[in-house]
């Protein structure tokens, strides 16, 4: 029967390399594991992450993870560049919101915010979302699915809605 | 994280040889090496989510040592179907260098739309090079 | 049954080696083993038979002693094209298991629809591990 | 010919080894024998031209004693999205001789629908058998 060779539990700050065979001290967040510690030198020797990579977490990795890129064709901007700890965060520039592909909103596109023209904004864009546009503006009257305003309505084409919005006080331009 | 996907590994076409063995959802890496790892996920509707618009696939790493997974292979795909019934595959497959311990899982956008039925449309697997 | 494909054996990228044979329409597979078994189809329309509203891909095993054959591997996806000229590639790729004598072959829901103008864009194979 | 993908091939999972190099957007073969060829590509819009109305992705061997680059394997597909954003991910992967010296790229129909924000999304391998 071979005994099932399982791997001892390090303490606390240090991981088994298989390698090595022993437990070597993990190296810090933003470094990787260049030579394992040695029965010679209790000490792992860790080297910066490369430009472009990054490690989040200490770790006893050969290796940093590539850094994600910002979708320049999407349009995210960077909201921080990749460092040695930490990956690109990318977002959208003002005026324009997040239009997530998924729950998790990993893969988005920026689009343009909506911009309520002549309706009450009943929400203001942000990044996570759209703006939600309410109904009409005061002195504006709703036709075609349009908030159009009154002061631009002519007699004689001024229907049933335009009248109720703009009958009292309709634009001055046209008295 | 995204839900982890369970898998059959001994009854059927499924196995497991090589001491390279499967617990609690993943393949467990039994020597370091350059391993070819590959994954499909047959996906379906209608389910009520059926607003989703797109589905992925990830193929993820987890080392005991590190509190992160490691992303390894990602398949998403928007989805745009005429009909109300729709089947859409997603095939992964590369070679990753992989440590002795290293656990190998598939995560999915949404466990609902997995395609559990047929062992060949949904399967999971990894040799040694 | 679904239509088998016919296969180039020789010509081109086309090779078999290693007493991996191919006759009538199949790999015949010469030593027990786990092979990566893999293919790809290219389907395309319109064809007359546009209304159709799916493509599937099997690799199926077929075995002497066995009246069945085995379904190992399958793709399967919807169509919602808008355009009257499409084209859908499927692939599939994993480890079986097979035994000496056993046969490989590619099923195809619609033969019609497969296109096999080119010799890159629909391919099989399968390899010893 | 179509625009050729260029690879980074030394960090994060990237990596190349036994004498497999990288080199000017190719893989360069060490050794005459057969090798499983694999590439990913992920594809991504809206883009300005997003009147595209398919994808395609090509893995050529380009021989230094032959002026035309050969095609291996082909991944097309038509698309017809509805939303806005899309996304649609071609693997192709199979077995093909090569010889010592060969090199090994990826052609795309547009560079600029390439996802290449993420290594595990879009990627690019060989190994020999």
């Amino acid at each position: 029967l071979r005994r099932h060779a399982t791997r001892p539990t390090c303490p606390t700050g240090m991981n088994w390399i298989e390698g090595a065979r022993r437990c070597c001290p993990q190296c810090p967040a933003g470094t990787f594991l260049l030579t394992p510690c040695s029965s010679h030198d209790n000490n792992s020797i860790c080297a910066t992450c490369p430009a472009g990579t990054f490690r989040a977490q200490p770790n006893t990795f050969h290796e940093c993870q590539a850094c994600y890129e910002c979708d320049r064709n999407g349009s995210p901007s960077v909201l921080s560049n990749c460092s040695a700890t930490s990956n690109v965060a990318c977002g959208c520039e003002p005026g324009r919101f997040r239009d997530c592909l998924d729950e998790r909103c990993s893969d988005f596109s920026c689009r343009q915010c909506q911009p309520c023209a002549g309706r009450l904004v009943q929400r203001p864009c942000s990044e996570a979302q759209d703006t939600l546009c309410g109904s009409c503006k005061p002195d504006f009257y709703t036709e075609g699915g349009e908030c159009r305003p009154c002061h631009m309505s002519a007699p004689e084409t001024c229907g049933k809605e335009c009248q109720r919005v703009c009958g009292s006080g309709r634009g001055s331009g046209l008295e | 994280h995204l839900p982890i996907l369970q898998w059959e590994d001994k009854r059927g076409l499924a196995f497991t040889k090589n001491n390279l063995s499967y617990s609690s959802s993943a393949l467990v890496i039994p020597v370091s090496g350059d391993y070819y790892v590959y994954a499909q996920v047959t996906f379906r509707g209608p389910i009520e989510s059926y607003t989703t618009n797109s589905v992925t696939e990830i193929i993820t790493k987890v080392t005991d040592s590190y509190p992160e997974p490691t992303q390894l292979l990602t398949g998403t795909k928007t989805l745009s179907e005429k009909g109300i019934s729709w089947f859409q595959p997603i095939y992964l497959g590369a070679v990753v260098s992989l440590e002795v311990g290293d656990k190998l899982m598939v995560n999915v956008s949404d466990i609902k739309l997995v395609d559990y039925t047929k062992e060949h449309k949904t399967f999971f697997g990894a040799f040694l090079l």
